[in-house]
């Protein structure tokens, strides 16, 4: 039997104006267990909080009940002053009198009424009370970042200068990512090359950085502050160490077919490459699918070049394992493939994506910059633009969502041809034009406005491949006429979506994703950049659609949460977690498909049932990712699972004392 | 069939492949065979097949993996849904186990020893099919009862008032004599403790003592199983009290069927229950409960 | 009898089409092929149902100029199905009307000529009379 | 004013609210001062899915007279899916309670978050007028268990 | 020899009876066999689209029923009586409520819950024979004919219930023309209108959609059209003048199978 002591709270006049709070003292005492019970008009100012420091010396309190405000405003406070007194924490209950009592009843005796009930509920809850004892867990100091596009770069940049070491992990042979395939940035109209190579170098020169390129994540471990990560770096066929990135290599490399990701298929690269000519690391890697030594064993010509002898045709994947104690997932986007969208003609070569149209007008690009039909070399005289091509799409082949760039960026390819063709005519077909960040509407203005680009309220319907030129038909929503236009190039606003890996990082890392693939934040408001996986953090378009500026902000906030993650020593644990016993698990496995966090696991493990021993499968909780829900504890039909400090028998002790 | 099962059983246990057969042995009382564990080759006389035949023995299959060797467990179409749900739910070990699937034509309902027509379950049959099975015995020349619907009767109480259907609940359970029985013979009803045997709860009660009680033991019994429950009607078959047990468990499953899409517990190994899943967008509110009907 | 009030609830029922999801990206009428013989557009025409202006969609001449060659429903990114508004109102209309408004039995004959498929005059009949 | 016998019947009502949403909005409710009856008594729990039916029914079987379930809103769980797990549960349990014959008013359901004090405030008004109109709950109680 | 069951409609039954005959004989040609449905009634040749319109849907279902019983799919040859078909057994299929309604009327002949699988010819020659092997069969390819495919609408739209090829980008008939040995023409307008039922009333409308598709396919160097509607084969000619042909598919297919339409048969129907 626990001693338990009651301390009320007056709140001045708050709660002793609608409760007679003497009443409430008198019937505490009453109640099963409580040796000792007082009022006091603050209890949680110091005076307050040294009657209870007393009381419990005195009267060898081992249970605390507070009846005042909501424990929302001051557990905290008394639990802190229970600690210091030697009391565990999780020994003092409150009972919420004021804001769930005094403040909204107007009737003295049904509030006092009230009050004594909350407060005995207490009492009878805090009975049942064992000592919590939080956990400890290590922090690693390193950090893993997941995607080497620009949220990458800027997390890793971020967390580097701090101080503490980061992984970049790269699938392709550089980093860059989306916005290394850029020609210019809105609403500036600068270079993206310009502000994203920079970055890049100091990426790879930062001394606290190690960029993995063309290697993927192989599988995680652990939990936060201790992930265990294997880390495939794939065979390069190129030697890291040796190669001087002269391009010997690629300039005579025979096999010229293969189709150039970087340039989105427009143009083709080598067997042998570099994505780009700023590429970092300037280190080419063999694709083996095209390499003719790899295909028929003949040629080796890039290896009879390579002065320093850096071609390694035997060169083998490579498994690295390496602590984290924060994963930072940054996979960013692709357009979605537009083969379900035939009217749209996405097969005519004079019919691009957006990501087609920023490689035609780059000067680095495979028309080297030259604005030309792909089909036979003209300038184009009219160029349409059509915007929401499978974004807002509530069709299986559609996204539900808003792509968010693309009213931009159509804004800055509009005015980027008007600026330097004004003879060409710039029309755009939109539903609606989203210009809500900073600088944005008066950017879209810019175009129609100064520009002269033509906005034009309506769907296109279909578009038709003439050979010579295109043809479209649309309506006119404002003007109620339909349009049967000529025009010689077409650039769709493709939505985009999650890359395809994002699936399967996020399941290694028990985060979730939504319906549309991409990363869910821990929660929508106060946690955009956590998973709801404790120590994962999300930074740009894997988590949904953004722009540069967003996404390099939300890579901040990432970088700061991991930095606050990181500074720590060691990570202590909510003690309010679920339990399994032992004697009562089947091991099911329910209670482990219901976990949000996938911190249960099973483990064969043996058990002494009052003296018969046996191996079973039983449910066991990882209290670190544990986060104290309670899904499990209901779905377990045996109550084995159960949760602490919430427990079964304590929640049903205040339903047997507020409804006595 | 019985002799072709007695065939296939004798080589099992002859050659090693078993090392025990679960099957229905022959007692006193035809109509009354019982579950049993054989593992002598002698014994195989016993072993019967007939539509006296009901019991479901999924459920013996969790004590036998923990046994070596491996146990031959015939199983009716039907009793293949719980075996695949312990599966599931990893209370069989599917290594240890040889099924074969038996043909079934419906079990007879037994009063007094006496034969009087069909387990209400089997006039309600809608599980033809072994879903899981590593070989087959069948007798094509069994034909089942006609089928009747099986939403029927929840259907029927669902129309009456409030009060009707109270008070036919309790004509219903104030019958109860806790004995258990529904408990004991539920594949799905094997936990280790259960909640009703537990002091943590204030539920453990070895009689009913109010009203209440018998409503509260049926209600989480049934709120237990929701989900996984593969409507084998064992518990209705053996209540001494012959209370309409089944009715709670397929009221579940009717309202899983209509809110959450058809669901049939052990179907499949791996599809997740309707209370361990859920659809963000279209699930029901349970404001549906009180807006419908 | 139908009040009024019931009627775009009760075009609602008959289309299955699903007026709310309109966004009004005007991809029905890009696409429509008999959008100029229209008076009220494809995508008006949801907004009317929207606005519940039953009466003046069935006296339109859309409901009469609309093909069902389905185009405008292949295409709709929401799935709203503006055809079937457009075929829910001509129901409504020659219901109401009990008769051909449009064509008459009589009229057929001199229609006809010897190549003219069975499926024309089926189609044709189905469309116009009730 | 006489007061029959009848008429002084108060509900009993038991709200279970979880800590990060409705719990909240029953503070923020006392905070703002809106007045809801006296014998709606809260109980918190991390998460709507920490209700287990056994809580509802112990409630009912101590003699509550209606049991309220709050939760954050469908997509704002702070555990990211628990209340969806709550939804189906309780949607399964009432509906079942309701077959049973027990008054449908008797359980009930709602999204309340921590902004919501005035929902907060008029749900519980709103239960507990429903409850008052069905009167003494006779169907689900445990005669042991009452009072004197 | 492969028997599916079949239904043939009105129109190849009356006035286009002779490509009835050529869908026949090039089918016991290829191989399988096409067994008439006793007693069928027209499809209606629109589909109902008014959820309410339940009447509407029953000849179909009792054509479609009739195919259940037989045990084999049920084969369509106009693209209209394929379109209502294919719609009112997905109805049947996947719409509880007009299965609940259309049942209502059945009574006895009921239940239909959409069992039936509905295939256009084309896909019999598509899916069940392959392109590859009707290629092989082929006697008098149809080298050097340059010859565009008009589908209309029907058979590709609704394309989520139709699953008749890529409602905007469609190759099966494309693929039809190669395997018969001639050079198929892509023209854009081969998914669009023709007019359909409007040629009854107002022709001249419906003339210049036509034209519109015998224009986009002449353009793109197309000197005849095949379709397997038999109202765009009406509509297009009337326009077309004979300036660009349309041939009915399975003319076509007899050609290059090198049969003739049975003069029974034919005579039969005539």
């Amino acid at each position: 039997m626990k001693r338990v002591g009651v301390f009320v709270c007056h709140c001045g006049t708050n709660i002793a104006a609608a409760v007679d709070v003497g009443e409430v003292v008198d019937k505490a005492r009453l109640e099963r267990g409580v040796v000792f019970s007082a009022e006091y008009p603050y209890m949680c100012s110091e005076a307050g909080q040294t009657m209870i420091a007393n009381a419990v010396k005195e009267h060898n309190l081992t249970g605390v009940v507070v009846s005042a405000c909501s424990p929302r405003m001051h557990e905290v406070t008394f639990r802190k002053a229970a600690a210091k007194i030697g009391l565990n924490p999780y020994m003092l209950e409150m009972a919420n009198i004021r804001e769930q009592c005094s403040w909204i009843h107007k009737d003295k005796d049904d509030a006092t009424k009230k009050a004594v009930s909350l407060t005995s509920a207490a009492v009878a809850k805090v009975h049942l009370n064992t000592p919590l004892f939080a956990g400890e867990s290590p922090v690693t100091k390193r950090a893993l970042v997941i995607g080497g596009g620009i949220a990458g770069i800027s997390v890793a940049l971020d967390v580097a200068d701090a101080g503490y070491d980061v992984d970049i992990v790269e699938s392709t042979p550089g980093i860059g990512g989306r916005m290394a395939q850029l020609d210019k940035t809105f609403p500036t109209l600068d270079c993206s090359a310009c502000i994203l190579t920079p970055k890049m170098v100091d990426a790879a020169t930062h001394d606290n950085i190690t960029l993995h390129t063309y290697s993927e994540v192989e599988s995680v471990e652990g939990f936060v502050g201790d992930f265990t990560v294997t880390i495939r770096k794939k065979a390069r066929s190129v030697d890291m160490k040796k190669c001087t990135g002269c391009g010997a290599c690629y300039d005579k490399c025979p096999a010229k077919k293969a189709p150039s990701e970087f340039e989105e298929g427009l143009s083709n690269r080598k067997a042998i490459y570099i994505p780009f000519a700023q590429a970092v690391p300037n280190v080419p890697v063999i694709d083996r699918e095209q390499c003719i030594k790899f295909k028929t064993g003949k040629c080796g010509l890039c290896e009879t070049v390579c002065a320093p002898g850096a071609i390694d045709f035997e060169q083998q994947d490579e498994l690295v394992t390496q602590k984290y104690g924060a994963v930072i997932v940054a996979t960013g986007f692709r357009p979605i493939e537009l083969g379900k969208f035939g009217e749209y003609a996405p097969e005519s070569k004079d019919v691009l994506t957006s990501l087609e149209f920023e490689r035609i007008t780059n000067a680095a690009g495979p028309t080297k910059g030259a604005l030309v039909r792909l089909s036979d070399g003209r300038k184009p005289k009219s160029i349409t633009f059509i915007q929401c091509v499978g974004s807002r799409d509530t069709t299986p082949r559609g996204k539900a969502y808003c792509s968010k760039i693309c009213c931009m960026y159509t804004a800055k390819h509009a005015m980027l041809v008007k600026d330097k063709y004004p003879d060409i005519d710039v029309n755009v077909y939109y539903i609606d034009v989203r210009s809500p960040g900073k600088n944005f509407d008066e950017f879209y203005r810019r175009a129609a406005e100064e520009y002269g680009v033509n906005y034009i309220k309506g769907q296109v319907g279909k578009v038709v491949d003439m050979g010579d030129h295109l043809v479209l038909q649309a309506a006119d929503m404002l003007d109620n006429r339909q349009i049967t236009a000529r025009t010689d190039m077409i650039v769709l606003a493709t939505a985009i979506e999650p890359l395809k890996s994002t699936k399967p990082i996020a399941s290694m890392l028990t985060a979730s994703i939504d319906t549309n693939g991409f990363m869910t934040e821990a929660h929508p408001k106060l946690k955009p950049v956590e998973s709801p996986t404790a120590g994962v953090f999300l930074a740009g378009a894997c988590h949904g659609p953004k722009d540069i500026p967003e996404t390099v902000a939300q890579a901040g906030a990432a970088a700061a949460k991991v930095l606050g993650l990181l500074s720590k020593s060691k990570l202590t644990t909510n003690p309010c977690v679920a339990a399994a016993d032992e004697l009562a698990c089947n091991g099911c496995s329910a209670c482990e498909s219901v976990c949000p966090y996938g911190a249960i696991g099973y483990e064969d493990r043996q058990i002494n049932d009052h003296g018969v021993r046996g191996n079973q499968r039983l449910a066991a909780v990882n209290t670190a990712l544990c986060q104290g829900c309670g899904a499990c504890a209901v779905t377990c039909p045996s109550g084995a699972m159960d949760l602490l400090g919430f427990s079964n028998r304590q929640i049903l002790a205040e339903v047997d004392a507020l409804c006595r | 069939m019985q002799e072709q099962l007695r065939i296939l059983a004798g080589k099992m246990l002859a050659d090693g492949r078993a090392a025990r057969v679960l099957g229905w042995k022959r007692t006193d009382f035809e109509t009354a065979p019982e579950p049993s564990f054989f593992t002598a080759q002698d014994d195989l006389s016993e072993l019967v097949y007939n539509k006296y035949c009901a019991a479901n023995l999924s459920g013996f299959m969790i004590g036998a993996g923990k046994r070596d060797g491996v146990t031959v467990v015939f199983l009716k179409p039907c009793d293949t849904y719980s075996f695949n749900q312990l599966v599931k739910e990893h209370q069989i070990d599917r290594a240890k186990a040889y099924v074969v699937g038996v043909s079934c034509g419906g079990n007879a309902k037994v009063e007094e020893m006496e034969d009087v027509g069909w387990l209400e379950r089997c006039l309600v049959c809608t599980k033809h099919d072994h879903v899981v099975y590593d070989e087959l015995v069948l007798d094509e020349s069994l034909s089942r009862p006609e089928a009747q619907d099986r939403f029927g009767g929840v259907t029927r109480l669902e129309g009456l008032q409030s009060l009707e259907r109270y008070e036919f609940w309790q004509g219903e359970l104030s019958t109860c004599i806790r004995c258990n029985a529904c408990r004991n013979v539920c594949p799905a009803c094997n936990c280790k403790k259960c909640v009703f045997d537990s002091a943590k709860y204030d539920t453990a009660a070895k009689a009913n003592v109010t009203t209440f009680e018998e409503q509260l033991f049926h209600i989480i019994r049934a709120y237990h199983v929701a989900g996984r429950c593969t409507d084998c009607g064992e518990c209705a078959r053996v209540c001494p009290q012959d209370i309409k047990l089944q009715l709670l468990n397929r009221k579940i499953i009717k309202d899983i069927n209509e809110l959450y899409g058809e669901f049939q517990a052990g179907q499949d190994t791996e599809t997740l229950g309707p209370l361990t899943a859920f659809n963000a967008d279209t699930d029901a509110e349970p404001s549906i409960v009180h807006t419908r009907g | 009898m139908l009040g009024r009030t019931d009627l775009p609830n009760r075009l609602r029922v008959i289309s299955g089409a699903k007026d709310k999801d309109c966004m009004k990206c005007g991809k029905c009428s890009a696409s429509c092929p008999s959008y100029e013989k229209m008076d009220i557009r494809p995508h008006q025409f949801v907004s009317y149902l929207q606005r519940g202006d039953v009466d003046a969609m069935m006296n339109s001449t859309t409901v009469w100029a609309c093909l069902c060659c389905y185009a405008c429903i292949e295409r709709c990114p929401r799935d709203v199905k503006p055809a079937q508004i457009i075929e829910a109102a001509r129901l409504m209309l020659i219901r109401r009307q009990g008769d051909t408004p449009y064509v008459s039995a009589d009229d057929i004959p001199e229609l006809l000529d010897p190549d003219t498929p069975q499926q024309l005059l089926v189609s044709a009949l189905r469309k116009y009379t009730k | 004013m006489q007061i029959t016998g009848e008429q002084t019947f108060t509900p009993l009502i038991t709200a279970f609210c979880c800590n990060w949403c409705s719990y909240a909005g029953a503070d923020l409710a006392g905070t703002s001062r809106l007045a809801y009856p006296a014998e709606v008594r809260i109980i918190k729990v991390p998460c709507s899915c920490r209700i287990n039916p056994l809580f509802v029914l112990r409630a009912f079987q101590k003699g509550a007279d209606g049991v309220i379930i709050c939760g954050c809103h469908p997509g704002d769980c702070h555990y990211i899916m628990g209340n969806y797990y709550a939804r189906r549960r309780m949607t399964l349990l009432f509906s079942l309670l309701d077959f049973m014959g027990i008054e449908r008013g008797r359980t009930h359901l709602e999204w309340v978050s921590a902004a919501e004090g005035a929902k907060f405030a008029a749900t519980m008004s709103g239960f507990a007028e429903n409850i008052h109109k069905l009167g003494k709950n006779r169907r689900l109680e445990d005669l042991r268990c009452k009072s004197s | 020899m492969v028997v599916y069951t079949y239904y043939p409609g009105c129109t190849l039954k009356t006035q286009a009876a002779r490509l009835d005959s050529y869908a026949r004989v090039s089918a016991r040609a290829l191989g399988f066999e096409l067994e008439e449905i006793d007693q069928w009634q027209c499809c209606g040749a629109v589909y109902p689209l008014g959820t309410d319109e339940v009447a509407a849907k029953l000849a179909c279902v009792r054509a479609l029923m009739a195919a259940r019983d037989s045990g084999r799919p049920l084969v369509t040859l106009c693209s209209a009586c394929h379109h209502v078909m294919k719609r009112v057994n997905h109805d049947m299929r996947m719409d509880k409520d007009m299965r609940a309604k259309v049942n209502n009327y059945l009574e006895d002949e009921g239940p239909y819950g959409g069992e039936t699988e509905v295939l256009h010819y084309l896909e019999v020659l598509h899916k069940h024979l392959g392109f590859a092997k009707l290629k092989e069969m082929v006697v008098n390819p149809l080298s050097g004919r340059k010859i565009g495919a008009y589908y209309g609408c029907m058979l590709l739209r609704p394309s989520a219930v139709m699953e008749f090829d890529d409602p905007e980008n469609p190759t099966l008939f494309e693929n039809f023309l190669k395997a018969l040995g001639a050079e198929q023409v892509v023209f854009p307008q081969r998914n669009e209108c023709c007019g359909g039922y409007i040629s009854l009333r107002e022709r001249e409308r419906s003339a210049e959609m036509a034209a519109k598709v015998a224009d986009s396919a002449a353009r793109h160097g197309a000197e005849e059209l095949i379709t397997a509607c038999p109202l765009c084969l009406y509509n297009v000619n009337k326009t077309s003048g004979g300036k660009l042909p349309v041939v009915y598919f399975t003319e076509l297919l007899a050609q290059a199978l090198g049969v003739e339409a049975e003069e029974e048969e034919a005579a039969h129907v005539g």
